[in-house]
């Protein structure tokens, strides 16, 4: 095993054993955001009952960061109100990872931004 | 495997036992700034900047006075174009559009000075046409550069015939040969090249060092003002240890040359066969036959090269992809992160252009590590295809079209 | 005297225990290039080169995102000036008259360009005046350069002043600390420069490295095209063996510094006393008391000073006429000989100036030492005495006279 | 001692021990060079008896390439005909020391000028 890492702790944790990682079969809406500069494609899967998600995966194409703030979301949204879902930022996502280096934010950002595409998804579908 | 595995020499060679002996020997003599000429600490100092400097231009076929010790290969373009340009307002500068940033940057920059820029094209294997320079060459063309071997997808450039292209034309030659010297043979003399630069740390010596074969017909302006080391030509007292690393690394690479780029293309075949037949969906990247013996390049359609980077790196495999820019973890904003100009040179779609993968191998490895790598490979990519959504709509549609 | 008596720290100080501890040990451990940030041999690099930055900055108080790594001096004053001055077509720039070749020449290629350059007067101890910087400092003023401490006669100027001056007229200030940092406490938050030189072969550390102080408010462009390293202001792989070194050094004297002044003072007085007592027509130079500790610089009035340097080195004592160029027994012509501008500006007469001697002491020397330096001096003295010409004349001249 | 010398073992050899050294009480002419570039002085004495330079001494300001220069240049005069000195050169000068570095060659030339000068001065003398 290397012993220096990139990222940090909580990061390499991620990435190495990416939680929620896959597809929701029956999901309630399914996202895409992708971000051309790093060439990363996250998709993610969001099962809603009423106002809460109860199940979140995902399944990305990036780099590091980009696995590992896939991961982290859909540990921060299981169980959440939709309301409350709302409010995570991308600030929030690299946060709760320990941070991100500089140049990698734009993998958080694409997480808050594969969110609020799924909860907008998911509006359109209520409204229809 | 509990040793590192290391892969990554085009970015930086391990260093070579003999230059760390070289070094810490050195370290030991108390020695003084080699510009005081006139008492013995001084001179001892310059001795051994003598010796290296022979050494350097042994390897190179060039003679000691063409060989500038300078700070590295960046230093070494730098003080090539800018030196050479210096003094002109304008005219026709010809690189590759493979070219390291060192040598790219600075033409964008000439650009805005009103210098007209050319580059050369690559075909989908990373090689450029001497037929094309002849024709991209006008009375206007002041200085061409093109890189004698391209560290990212480890093609290798008919130098000597782009250089007798220039040559007939009256046109100054520049090849950065970073990348190649140390790894093949390099005749400065045969090439007919009128400047050449030459990393250290790439064939085994330490990082910071480098140096600037200059032929005599060309003149060139220093970058720096100050004293008159390296006959005037790069300022500032030499990194002498540095240089003594250096030195001997090119006095062992020279004796094992022959020898070893065999032995690396055995090797390099070997990994690229394996991959061939192990790992599916991959496509290797530069010339398939003339490459730098030992270096293997590919990029993955549906996985993200950092990701199996890093895993790699869990199993103690360090590579690289191509270009370290790319993988700039420490820039101050996403600008730093540079998709690979080389990649989008050879026709890689532009999502992969952060996602190469470079294995480039050195006389410090094993066929032991090939068959590691070859055997822990299938498993990592296997993860990442999983967690890929564009792996997963490839499965389907593959399956829907039976 | 069969061990070597070093006195010539201001060129280059012998490589202090711990700087070569260091980098001894940073050979053994196998890194790759700090910029591969994707593995652990390249990160491993980058951390060395992190504790150096640390260490760099604690010696002169600065903040580790403060410190830039260059391969010396020279590249530092040029990166200082020249990255500063880029983009800008005109204005005032003012420099000491008693610079180093490394600023001294850029400004004279800036006053080519257009640039006005004004020199700042030195006194006869070699002092410039902050009042006179005052009254040079126009409403288009861009840059002003005044070193810390001068190598030849080791006058220590008011520098903090300097900047305040500076500061209060909104100009970017420069200092050259390169004879400076290590032999006197240096702070960059209380001096308030705006950009500070740091050397590290003065100080203990290898040669061919240094530092550049860039406080955030002053903004340059790199003079390298090329990668990110140094966030973006120095492309180019690093030197780590030479950093890991530097930094090692710094450690060092930071710990010693307070006690080797005090120390290198009391040596310092004992030789120039004893020079004083024991040899006649020599005239010191530089400042009496605000000069560098150990150092003591003269010249004879009968004697050119190479001669007696050739002869304190037969009996291995290694001194310097104060500026190393001036004695470039390597140069190609004559015009590499060039008399100290330095000693000019303080009144020495043009024949004695390739003649002044400078001693520079180090934390290796010793009392005894100075004591064998003081034995041997007049001897020597007294044979070029004999061969001289001009001591000839003045015998007979002071005989007739009575 | 130190093991590097910054000149040719024959420089070093009549710096450190220069032949014909000091003054010649009774001499036939004395000439005074001197070359402002590096602030050398070079005083020549020749003795002078017929044709025949009978005996030759020097004293120099200068560096060390200087003090070689005179040294082997009276070595060279010494019981030498006028008309073959005259055809000492600088060239030679350096030659027989084995050579010296670039920036120095100006102190053979100040040997030659010396040589010159004194002979000259010698034939004012002989014609008045
Ligand atoms: C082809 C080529 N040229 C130049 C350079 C610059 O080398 P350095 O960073 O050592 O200055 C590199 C470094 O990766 C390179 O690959
Ligand atoms: C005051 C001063 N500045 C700059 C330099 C240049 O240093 P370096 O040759 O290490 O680049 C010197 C070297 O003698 C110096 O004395």
């Amino acid at each position: 095993m290397g012993k220096e890492y990139p990222y940090s702790e909580k990061v390499m944790d991620h990435f190495m054993n990416p939680r929620n990682m896959g597809e929701i079969e029956d999901a309630t809406v399914v996202a895409d955001v992708g971000n051309p500069t790093c060439g990363d494609l996250m998709r993610l899967y969001l099962k809603i009952e009423g106002e809460v998600i109860v199940d979140a995966k995902f399944k990305t194409f990036g780099c590091g960061a980009a696995i590992a703030s896939s991961s982290i979301l859909t540990e921060m949204l299981k169980g959440r109100k939709i309301k409350d879902a709302l409010k995570i930022s991308n600030e929030a996502v690299a946060e709760a990872l320990g941070g991100l280096p500089k140049v990698k934010r734009h993998c958080s950002i694409m997480a808050e931004e594969a969110l609020k595409k799924a909860l907008e998804n998911w509006k359109e579908k209520e409204k229809s | 495997m509990s040793k590192m595995v290391y892969f990554d020499r085009v970015a930086t060679a391990l260093m070579a036992k003999e230059a760390v002996k070289a070094i810490t020997e050195f370290l030991q003599v108390p020695v003084g700034n080699p510009s005081a000429h006139i008492h013995s600490a001084g001179i001892t100092a310059a001795k051994y900047i003598d010796e290296a400097r022979h050494k350097v231009a042994d390897l190179v076929n060039a003679k000691d006075n063409e060989i500038y010790f300078t700070s590295g290969a960046t230093e070494s373009n730098n003080l090539a174009i800018k030196g050479y340009i210096s003094g002109k307002n304008e005219g026709e500068i010809i690189i590759s559009e493979i070219e390291h940033y060192s040598i790219l940057d600075q033409v964008r920059t000439l650009s805005s000075l009103g210098f007209e820029i050319k580059f050369l094209k690559v075909d989908r294997f990373g090689m450029v046409n001497p037929d094309d320079l002849g024709k991209l060459i006008t009375s206007k063309t002041v200085l061409v550069s093109v890189m004698m071997a391209n560290p990212e997808i480890g093609t290798i450039q008919p130098v000597k015939e782009l250089a007798k292209v220039c040559g007939h034309k009256g046109v100054v030659f520049h090849t950065d040969a970073t990348s190649a010297v140390g790894y093949i043979p390099v005749d400065v003399t045969e090439l007919g090249v009128n400047m050449m630069t030459i990393s250290s740390q790439v064939l085994g010596g330490p990082m910071g060092t480098g140096a600037l074969y200059i032929d005599k017909k060309t003149i060139l302006k220093p970058i720096f003002d100050g004293g008159n080391q390296e006959r005037g030509y790069r300022p500032g007292t030499e990194n002498v240890a540095g240089i003594v690393g250096f030195g001997a690394a090119c006095e062992m690479i020279k004796t094992r040359l022959a020898n070893e780029s065999v032995r690396l293309k055995e090797l390099g075949n070997k990994l690229w066969q394996g991959l061939e037949n192990k790992v599916e969906h991959i496509e290797f990247t530069g010339h398939p036959k003339l490459r730098l013996p030992g270096h293997v390049s590919f990029w993955h359609k549906f996985i993200e090269g950092e990701s199996l980077l890093l895993h790699l790196n869990l199993k103690n495999v360090m590579a690289a992809s191509g270009s370290s820019c790319s993988s700039n973890l420490k820039g101050i904003d996403e600008h730093d992160l540079r998709g690979s100009h080389v990649l989008t040179a050879v026709g890689v779609p532009e999502e992969y252009c952060t996602g190469s993968i470079t294995f480039s191998l050195d006389y410090c490895n094993t066929v032991d590590e090939i068959i590691y790598v070859l055997d822990i490979l299938p498993g990592i990519v296997e993860r990442l295809e999983e967690m890929s959504p564009v792996y997963a709509d490839y499965i389907k549609k593959r399956e829907q079209n039976g």
